[in-house]
């Protein structure tokens, strides 16, 4: 068990490693620093401001190290400073990222956690209904109303539930965030509506699918010739069961809670992690978006290992070594 | 080469393929089969659905000249698609104008359904003739998106699974590791530092895409080589190749074909999204709704912009997710996790 | 070693060795074996049928692969027509492959489904080249298919649109096309239904007779066995037990686990009834097998020798046998079992 | 005991409910208490279907559609929805063929004895433990102390097919329903099941409906038989009136065609052609078409059951009418 | 069964608890707010810095304006805008010194103090304030002439004597000498030495000198760049250990303090009780009253009410800005009420403008609007170094660029964009800005199609066919704004310029790109905006001075436009006061423009703002500066407006309710049915 979880977290590493090695090619070959030091400086910056820039960004090193100078180049300092956190500054205002993301992650999870259990709470139960009542009506218009849902733009659902429910009918605020937490409530209403019924669709499908492949096997079959009930079935054997398809889905989703949601986040006012990325891609601030990237990432491989793990506790049949 | 050229000789080049498909898919009766079953089950969305194709087939086509009459000098020396022509302006008394000056400047900015038949936007195009257009944007950004990353999947997935080994690694750490960066950032990053257009968004859905497909290929080229078909090809002698050509991509198809429709469907609700982070496909109908977004908002509503593009942008995904839901049932119901 | 048959064998196998590395962990590093084939020595002359028997698990099926290098072999030698096939590069592989042929357990997972019958079968001729053009590989498919009592007309169609019986009669005819001498059966009748299989068995002892095939037959039903085989080698745990005539096996097994193995199969003869005991408890797992004699952990008649030796295979007339009890003159097992025989 | 009836299941057809395809098509059988019935026959002939339908646990969308199933007089057709349930597993207990998938592979297999228990009688999870743990002991399984907290992946094929019979028998069943029992087994647990089963119904003196294809099974353990071709009994009897004295043509190609029974060196006497699928089933008699000795009547009119001995029935044109298909044995 | 009840009873309360919560309300504040004097607005991003020498957007400047207090201001009502003393106790005396150059003396309020904060501490423990000295305005102007901080006004300081000449030596020592670079910059400055022009006489007096006439400098003395600025709070805040960077933690002496400050949700200004007008009441300073006098329309609208006039400010104790970055959810929640003012959003401006006045339905809500046109032109530019579009194609591209100019029709254009907010440009300077003729009307920039076809043949492009490619004549657009909302306004352009028969392309890159195109000069059209400073002529002259281009010295003159007459008369406008030569200078320069066409001057925006009821003294501001402490509200009357506006309509939430019941039951009870 230990072994196993060392061999996987090396492998983790390893990946890591391929990641940073990606975002470098991606973000320090195939851009100038010249062009985000105009943007964040303005126009009419003399050239020595730039360079200084360029200077406190750590942009102005040579970006291969050679035989004389191993350590000091973009590429070493790149993978120094995102392996011991030290993510400096921001391209566009110079703030700390450590700082930013640290203010932005409380407001992601206030939506993100709440999105999860909610979309978790309301998908799973109308997935055993839909399945528990398979090739009746409402299992049909189950399904069709999932794909409805599903075929619907996010951004749609954002608008239209600003429109109609915001202004409409008043109930929430259309927008912005508290850190109240009395008054928080009333502004992540509305996102976590939205964020329920745009994903509602694809995952009542997905766990139905999941439910339905479950209830066909053998042992489903065994449980019911001993005089099991259809509602303990469902319970005690089809979702135990389903349980191990699901992890992967939803342990895989809980490091990306700490990254916020792009959309919600930056349409409803919420100052997450999620809109600081909205923000670093408008205002072309390529160091803050290198650190998302890099921090998903990593929250990415830390969930693998997590499912994997997870596997072992939920199911009997896989020993980790 | 102009634009349009290269536009013209790609779609003779799909209707030809497509009509090769065709001919090769009716004839052999697995295939025809499976169509027939679609046909019969999902009637009305194929139909939905090959008008939109019909609708980007009419647009893809165009020519310069013929368009004399016209008031518009630039447009007369401009390629102009078959849809184009047949909304210009020598019939607006009939129609409606998408290029008409008299209208733009007499005031037609927003107007209501009527003799525009879903109105026009804020610089009075009108928005039947955009959500039209869209048509052939979309299938753009998934067919091209899908024609390159589907190969790729295909090439990586079936020599990792097949040869296993260095290769298998070598795939399998390049998939991890494009596999772990979250996906629409890694989108954002990549169409940021390659420049804004048609051809990097693709490129950019492409390079995100194509792993989910590549651990499927694999996944099932590594069932396949175990296979005693397989084993019975090596003991009469087959090369590798020939064996990976004759036995195992064939009996991939089927999840190319699931694997393509359920992305199209993904892939065009992506570019929505980076519409509107200003890096999607100029005429899209992500870039019409956001473009309508704010009009909602007007008193009266504006309401007729932002449903055209919602519907006709819902219309093809309604389609295609039922069409691929029957075309997963009817190829392969054992692959309907690996799908998702 | 084994006797004189030697020289007339199209087959003989000498040690074979075919173990399955267990990997595991960031580097694979091998971990551990799975003995699936261990030492066998087996000979098939020309043109008779030699069975291997045994429980799943035992390892025959890798055996036969193993035999048309279809695994990778680890050690031993397979002669086939005086040529050691271990020796050979895969370019130099491809003529003998044309002289051995398998078929398989399951007709269906064994033909590509998205591939008609008359390219399944034709797949061989063309990487052996026989046959110049298409046509005339077409034509040899409908004398195959004739041949194998189906009809030609139905050479355009899929697997999917035949029943089991005759896809394993594809499967036949398929091994055929390339004229080979040898064909590996892996269970080729055991997915089958009884009225079924007595049609496939039939057709290959007509095919036998006519081309003088030599068939080495895998499989775990003795009664298919007792029919169709010249001889028997019955396997335990990746090594042959016992081997010899199939008269002689079947009237007086030497082995104790061949005795277990005959007497525990029910008999369908309405007069009889079997009441021998059962032989008691499981197959123990082929990555790691028990010291000594493999069979020591189920035998009746274990002695303490058995637990830490492993015997090796003694030559008895015609047969050959591995146990410590079966000395030429002892054939101490032989009280025990053939309960079977008794009502 | 129990007695089916005219029992009918179908499954709709290509075009849809209209067009129903019966898989069992009017099968008779009947159980008496303390005896092991076998009913034979090929695959695809509809005897697992025939056994769901008696445990009213077809698959959906088939149904049954006409007959009755009589438990000691009570037609089970007619139970309700938790009626039935009770009797499932409680009156009539069944085991699969397939020991590998039939146990629920997230739970301890003693969990899933004491929920059979538990579902039917309302005791103590220590007092079904306690059962769970003489039911280990009586049906052979070694340490079962420790069997009890395992997986069943942890288990072999031979001993989760005894914890499937422990949880079967953990009622005390007047019926046990085998379903292919031992297909999956090898030889040497094949045999170490067959006793088991043996035993077990003559110590416990049940009744036991074991569905097989395999004639020697049916021979080791059955005290009748009765043969099914597609969806149709065609013949039933004692044991030894059906193996040694068949009057069927089917059963007497089913036996002569066991290359068990053959001398070597002869060639095995084969039927022609397979069993037609269902929904291809020819009008009159089933096996028309493969009969080697059928004549003009065959293909036009069902033939009825008739006696051909005390206890012996067999479905056959040629037998009604006083020939005997086939004179030996 | 007995055990279960309790437990349906805490799930009720649960749900009830979850409902309170929830509680269908809309008010984005607590409750125990509604009551308070407290100014609700908001920002989209956040301002890049609040370093006063470096901060430069408006969005900055409603902050930075609020906490740095200045030596001179704006009168709140007066217009034109007129200078007011601010910490300054008059306004300055200028005279010529013996040089010929002309010299400000200000003199400094004795007693003034800066907020507290922690930074003080630097100059002695314990000390949470001190005074304000003319040193630290000496010091804020050091730091414009220091190249290190990157100031964006440098260059009209570099009228003052010896500015750049400062600037120089700080470079030279510090490339001399890294040691000395490391120093803390109060002590570079010192040892570098002061501007020569910059002279402390004291601790309140502080002399400005001219190396060259520029009378708009004072202008610039009401702006947060030259805001008194301590020593302390440049050398504590620097970004290490913890410590705020002065990007993000202002220190002034203005009328507010920033005390919270989060840059992706909110920001709060409080008052500030170290302020002079708070200290100091009996200085009925100009800045720390509200007004006496001011227009006409003052008094209509009830800004001279007596009751307010001559109040101590500031009136409002708290503003609190929270982060909008779209304009609709900030209307509707103006519409709400939870927001105090608001501009007019074009989606709803038939809503809330009828016949150019408040629609009836605002008035009933209360509303007022107050309009001003913007002292700001937008245009659209060409690159004149351009082959096919600028100087080099000679007067063929004049022609050209007459044509196109013809063609653009900046009303519709503001009608479509802007509901019409914005008075059509006739040349580049705004109205209320020196030499702005209301009768002048720019022949070039007159609709008509005609003309610019003939134009376009004189240019030798007739129909717009380039002889050379016998196509439609292509140019180039281009603009780093990728967002769908913005192209729409490009093509109306591309639109316009193709009944003319040129096809422009739009270019949408993104920022990086487009700076490359911008480096390399191979733009050819732009669209730009340009918000003066300082409401003289001359900040919007000099954006086309040759010296400024952008192909020269990276400058605002993108256009590159250079001609050699307009720079002659620039540089001789610039040092003049206004009066009737400099008027003529001024008609000439855009004679030459008018003809050259190196812009097409689109429009000046003009600016609806609405406000509630409640709030009061409000009068919109053009120039850059926060009007933050003359404004008023009433918290009461607000808080019971809100609550009358925001009833939640609920009964879609119970019918949609029913509904699911009513299709789920029936299916249910079937089923059950069913399967008995």
């Amino acid at each position: 068990m230990l072994a196993y979880v060392i061999r996987r977290l090396a492998y983790g590493v390893v990946v890591v490693f391929g990641v940073l090695l990606f975002l470098f090619l991606l973000f320090f070959m195939m851009t100038n620093p010249d062009d985000v030091a105009r943007k964040a400086l303005g126009e009419r910056v003399p050239p020595e401001v730039i360079e200084q820039w360029k200077v406190n960004h750590g942009y102005d090193k040579p970006l291969f190290p050679s035989s004389s100078n191993l350590t000091d180049n973009m590429l070493f300092e790149h993978y120094r400073r995102m392996l011991t956190f030290d993510f400096g500054r921001s391209d566009a205002d110079d703030t700390l990222i450590m700082t930013r993301i640290r203010e932005g992650m409380g407001p992601s999870l206030a939506l993100t956690v709440p999105l999860f259990i909610l979309s978790l709470g309301v998908a799973i139960p109308f997935a055993l209904l839909v399945a528990f009542f398979r090739e009746t009506y409402i299992d049909r218009t189950g399904v069709v109303l999932s794909v409805l849902a599903m075929s619907v733009s996010i951004l749609l659902y954002i608008i239209g539930a600003q429109y109609l429910i915001g202004k409409l009918l008043r109930w929430f605020p259309i927008s912005g965030f508290d850190f109240d937490p009395q008054l928080v409530v009333r502004f992540l209403a509305l996102p976590l509506l939205v964020g329920v019924m745009s994903g509602i669709g694809g995952n009542v499908r997905f766990y139905r699918t999941v439910f339905l492949e479950e209830s066909n096997r053998d042992y489903v079959r065994t449980a019911r010739a001993k005089g099991c009930g259809e509602a303990r079935l469902m319970s005690h054997h089809v979702f135990r069961n389903s349980l191990i398809p699901l992890l992967t889905q939803v342990v895989l989703a809980i490091p990306f809670l700490f990254t916020g949601s792009l959309l919600l986040e930056s349409f409803f006012g919420i100052p997450g992690l999620g809109a600081i990325t909205v923000d670093a891609i408008n205002g072309n601030d390529f160091s803050t978006l290198r650190t998302m990237v890099y921090i998903g990432s990593l929250l990415f491989i830390i969930g693998q290992i997590l499912t994997d793990l997870s596997y072992g506790l939920v199911d009997p049949r896989v020993r980790l070594e | 080469m102009e634009s349009w050229v290269v536009s013209n000789v790609v779609v003779a080049l799909i209707v030809v393929g497509v009509a090769g498909l065709a001919w090769f898919g009716l004839r052999d009766r697995m295939w025809s089969q499976a169509l027939g079953e679609l046909w019969c089950r999902r009637r009305y969305s194929v139909l939905v659905i090959a008008f939109y194709v019909a609708v980007a087939l009419l647009d893809s086509i165009s020519w310069v000249g013929g368009m004399e009459a016209q008031s518009d000098t630039v447009a007369r020396y401009k390629a102009q698609s078959i849809l184009d022509r047949l909304f210009a302006d020598t019939r607006e008394r009939s129609y409606s104008a998408p290029f008409a000056d008299r209208e733009f400047y007499g005031g037609a900015a927003l107007q209501r359904p009527g003799s525009h038949v879903l109105g026009t936007d804020i610089i009075g195009r009108d928005v039947f003739y955009l959500s039209l257009k869209g048509a052939r944007v979309a299938l753009l950004i998934g067919g091209l998106t899908s024609l390159i990353a589907i190969p790729l999947a295909l090439l990586f997935g079936v020599s990792a699974g097949y040869f296993g080994g260095r290769t298998d690694d070598l795939v399998f750490f390049v998939m991890s590791t494009l596999a772990s960066m979250p996906g629409l950032l890694l989108l954002i990053a990549l169409i940021m530092v390659m420049g804004k257009s048609t051809l990097a968004v693709c490129l950019a859905l492409a390079v995100t895409s194509w792993v989910g497909f590549c651990r499927v290929s694999r996944g099932e080229t590594l069932k396949l080589r175990e296979l005693e078909y397989v084993c019975a090809a090596r003991a009469l002698g087959v090369s590798e190749l020939r064996i990976i050509f004759r036995h195992v991509l064939p009996n991939l198809m089927h999840l190319v074909i699931i694997t393509g429709v359920l992305m199209f469907s993904g892939l065009v609700l992506s570019e929505v999204v980076l519409s509107w982070l200003g890096i999607g496909v100029d005429g899209s109908w992500g870039q019409m709704i956001d473009q309508a977004r704010n009009e909602l908002s007007r008193e009266p509503i504006i309401w007729w912009n932002i449903s055209a593009a919602g519907s006709a942008l819902f219309g093809v995904i309604l389609a295609v997710n039922f069409v691929g839901d029957a075309v997963r049932d009817i190829l392969d119901p054992q692959t309907l996790r690996q799908g998702e | 070693m084994n006797s004189g048959s030697r020289d007339s064998a199209l087959l003989s196998v000498e040690g074979l060795r075919t173990w399955f590395p267990i990997r595991q962990g960031l580097f694979r590093r091998t971990v551990g074996w799975v003995q699936a084939v261990t030492d066998i020595d087996l000979d098939v002359p020309a043109g008779t049928t030699v069975a291997l028997v045994g429980e799943s698990g035992c390892g025959k099926t890798t055996a036969g692969r193993s035999i048309l290098r279809l695994e990778q072999v680890q050690a031993g030698r397979i002669v086939f027509d005086g040529v050691d096939l271990c020796a050979l590069s895969p370019a130099e592989l491809l003529p003998y492959r044309r002289q051995m042929q398998i078929v398989f357990q399951d007709p269906m997972a064994s033909l590509n489904p998205r591939m008609r019958i008359r390219d399944t079968i034709a797949e061989g001729m063309r990487s052996f080249g026989i046959g110049a053009t298409n046509a005339e590989r077409t034509q040899r498919v409908a004398h195959l298919l004739e041949r194998v009592q189906l009809d030609p007309m139905q050479m355009w169609r899929y697997p999917h649109e035949f029943s089991g019986g005759q896809r394993q009669r594809i499967c036949i005819a398929r091994a055929l096309a390339v004229d080979p001498r040898l064909i590996v059966c892996d269970e080729a009748v055991s997915a089958l239904d009884v009225s079924i299989q007595a049609q496939i068995l039939n057709l290959l002892a007509d095919l036998q007779d006519e081309l003088g095939l030599a068939y080495l037959f895998i499989t775990h039903d003795l009664g298919v066995v007792r029919y169709l085989a010249d001889r028997v080698a019955v396997m335990y745990l990746g090594q042959i037990v016992e081997s010899g005539p199939t008269e002689q096996i079947f009237s007086s097994p030497q082995h104790p686990y061949t005795q277990a193995l005959l007497a525990a199969v029910p008999s369908a003869d309405p007069g009889r009834r079997s009441g021998a005991p059962p032989v008691s408890g499981d197959v123990p797992s082929p990555s790691s097998p028990p010291p000594g004699c493999r069979f020591h952990t189920r035998c009746p008649h274990v002695t303490e020798r058995c637990r830490r030796e492993m015997p090796q295979p003694v030559s008895l007339d015609d047969r050959v046998i591995r146990c410590f009890l079966a000395s030429p003159g002892g054939g101490a097992a032989e009280g025990a079992g053939q309960g079977g025989e008794n009502p | 005991m129990l007695e089916v009836a005219g029992l009918t299941t179908s499954f709709p057809g290509e075009s849809g409910e209209a067009a129903r395809i019966p898989v069992v098509d009017g099968s008779d059988l009947e159980i008496a208490g303390g005896e092991v019935l076998a009913l034979v026959g090929e695959s695809g002939c509809g005897k697992s279907m025939t056994a769901l339908s008696i445990m009213r646990l077809v698959p959906k969308p088939g149904r049954i559609v006409s007959g009755s199933v009589r438990l000691e007089g009570r037609d089970l057709l007619e139970f309700s929805v938790s009626a039935m349930r009770q009797v499932r597993g409680g009156e009539i207990s069944m085991i699969f063929q397939e020991p590998m998938t039939s146990l629920n592979p997230v739970t301890r297999v003693g969990d899933q004895v004491v929920e059979a228990i538990r579902l039917h009688e309302p005791v103590s999870r220590s007092a079904a433990l306690e059962r769970c743990l003489e039911l280990f002991v009586q049906v052979g399984i070694p340490d079962p102390q420790a069997r009890l907290r395992a997986f069943p992946h942890e288990l072999s094929g031979g001993l989760k097919q005894r914890v499937m019979i422990a949880m079967a028998l953990s009622t005390r069943p007047s019926i046990l329903i085998a379903d292919e029992p031992t297909t999956a087994l090898d030889v040497t647990i094949q045999a170490q099941i067959i006793r088991l089963l043996r035993d077990l119904q003559r110590e416990l003196g049940m009744s036991i409906l074991l569905i097989t294809h395999d004639l020697a099974i049916v021979n080791e353990m059955a005290d009748r038989v009765a043969v099914m071709y597609a969806g149709r009994i065609v013949e039933s009897g004692s044991r030894l009136d059906v193996l040694a004295r068949p009057r069927h043509p089917y059963t007497q190609g089913l036996l002569r065609s066991m290359p068990a029974l053959a001398p070597p060196d002869e060639r095995l006497p084969e039927i022609p052609g397979v069993v037609p699928p269902p929904g291809q089933w020819p009008d009159g008699c089933r096996f028309a078409t493969r009969c080697s000795i059928q004549v003009e009547e065959c293909r036009r009119c069902v033939p009825e059951m008739v006696a051909v001995a005390d206890g012996h029935l067999a479905g056959c044109h040629l037998v009604e009418t006083g020939q005997e298909p086939g004179g030996e044995a | 069964m007995s055990s279960r009840w309790p437990a349906t009873r805490r799930h009720r309360l649960a749900w009830m608890l979850v409902v309170a919560c929830l509680a269908c309300t809309n008010n984005p504040y607590p409750s125990s707010d509604s009551e308070k004097k407290i100014l609700y607005t908001s920002f989209g991003d956040a301002p890049r810095t609040l370093d006063p020498a470096v901060a430069y957007t408006t969005s900055a400047h409603v902050i930075t304006g609020a906490v740095y207090d200045t030596l001179l201001e704006y009168h709140y009502l007066k217009r034109p805008y007129e200078l007011i003393p601010g910490l300054a106790s008059d306004l300055p005396r200028s005279y010529r010194s013996e040089d010929g150059g002309i010299v400000y003396r200000f003199e400094l309020r004795q007693g003034v103090l800066y907020q507290d904060d922690p930074c003080f501490e630097l100059g002695g423990a314990g000390r949470q304030s001190r005074e304000v000295l003319m040193a630290d305005v000496a010091f804020a102007l050091m730091r414009i002439a220091d190249p290190d901080v990157n100031s964006p006004v440098a260059e009209p300081f570099s009228n003052v004597a010896g500015f750049q000449d400062f600037t120089a030596r700080l470079s030279e020592r510090r490339e001399a000498d890294a040691d000395f670079a490391r120093r803390p910059v109060r002590q570079q400055y010192a040892e570098v030495g002061p501007i020569d022009g910059v002279r402390v006489d004291g601790e309140h007096v502080l002399e400005i000198a001219l190396a060259s006439a520029y009378p708009q400098i004072l202008y610039w003395f009401a702006m947060p760049f030259t805001a008194p600025l301590p020593w302390e709070a440049v050398e504590y805040y620097d970004g290490r250990q913890g410590r705020d960077r002065l990007a993000d933690h202002p220190v002034g002496a203005g009328p507010y303090v920033l005390a919270e400050y989060n840059k992706q949700s909110r920001f709060v200004l409080e008052a500030n009780a170290n302020w002079y007008g708070a200290l100091h009441p009996e200085w009925r300073a100009p800045g720390a009253v509200y007004p006496f006098e001011g227009e006409e329309r003052d008094r209509q609208a009830g800004r001279l009410d007596p009751a307010v006039v001559g109040r101590p400010l500031p009136f409002i104790e708290r503003v609190e800005f929270r982060r909008e970055k779209e304009s609709i959810p900030y209307f509707n929640k103006f519409l709400q009420g939870y927001y105090d003012a608001s501009g007019v959003i074009k989606e709803s401006f038939e809503r809330v403008i009828h016949e150019g006045g408040l629609s009836e339905e605002m008035r009933a809500l209360g509303i007022s609007l107050e309009k001003t046109v913007q002292p700001s032109v937008y245009y659209i530019g060409f690159n004149m170094d351009d082959e096919t579009i600028g100087t080099p194609a000679g007067e063929r591209a004049r022609l050209l660029r007459q044509a196109m100019s013809m063609v653009i029709d900046a009303r519709e254009y503001a009608r479509l964009f802007m509901n019409g907010r914005g008075v059509p440009a006739q040349s580049l300077l705004p109205p209320g800005i020196f030499g702005y003729d209301e009768a002048y009307e720019n022949p070039n920039r007159r609709i008509d199609l005609e003309r610019a076809r003939q134009l376009m043949e004189e240019a030798g492009y007739p129909n717009g066919i380039d002889p050379k490619t016998q196509r439609p004549l292509r140019l180039t657009f281009d603009t780093p704004d990728t967002q769908a909302q913005a192209r729409l306004r490009f093509e109306f352009f591309t639109r316009s310029w193709r009944q003319i028969g040129i096809d422009v392309e739009i270019s949408a890159t993104n920022y990086n790109q487009f700076q490359e195109k911008v480096r390399n000069g191979s733009y050819q059209i732009f669209m730009w905006g340009w918000v003066a400073d300082y409401p003289d002529p001359e900040n919007f002259l000099f954006l086309l001075w040759s010296e400024m281009a952008r192909s020269k010295s990276g400058g605002p003159n993108t256009a590159n436009f250079s001609d050699t007459r307009f720079d002659e008369l620039y540089l001789s406008m610039k040092g003049r006061e206004n009066g009737p030569q400099r008027l003529a200078e001024i008609r000439e320069m855009l004679k030459i423009l008018e003809r050259q066409r190196p812009w097409i001057e689109l429009f000046h925006p003009e600016d609806y703002a609405l406000y509630h009821g409640w709030l009061t003294n409000v009068k919109p501001f053009g120039m850059s500066f926060s009007t933050t402490k003359y404004r008023d509200l009433d918290a009461t009357k607000r808080a019971s407006l809100r609550a009358d506006w925001n009833e939640p309509v609920l009964w879609p939430l119970y019918a949609v309710t029913l509904l699911s019941l009513a299709v789920l039951v029936p299916g249910i009870i079937t089923f059950m049915r069913e399967r008995q």
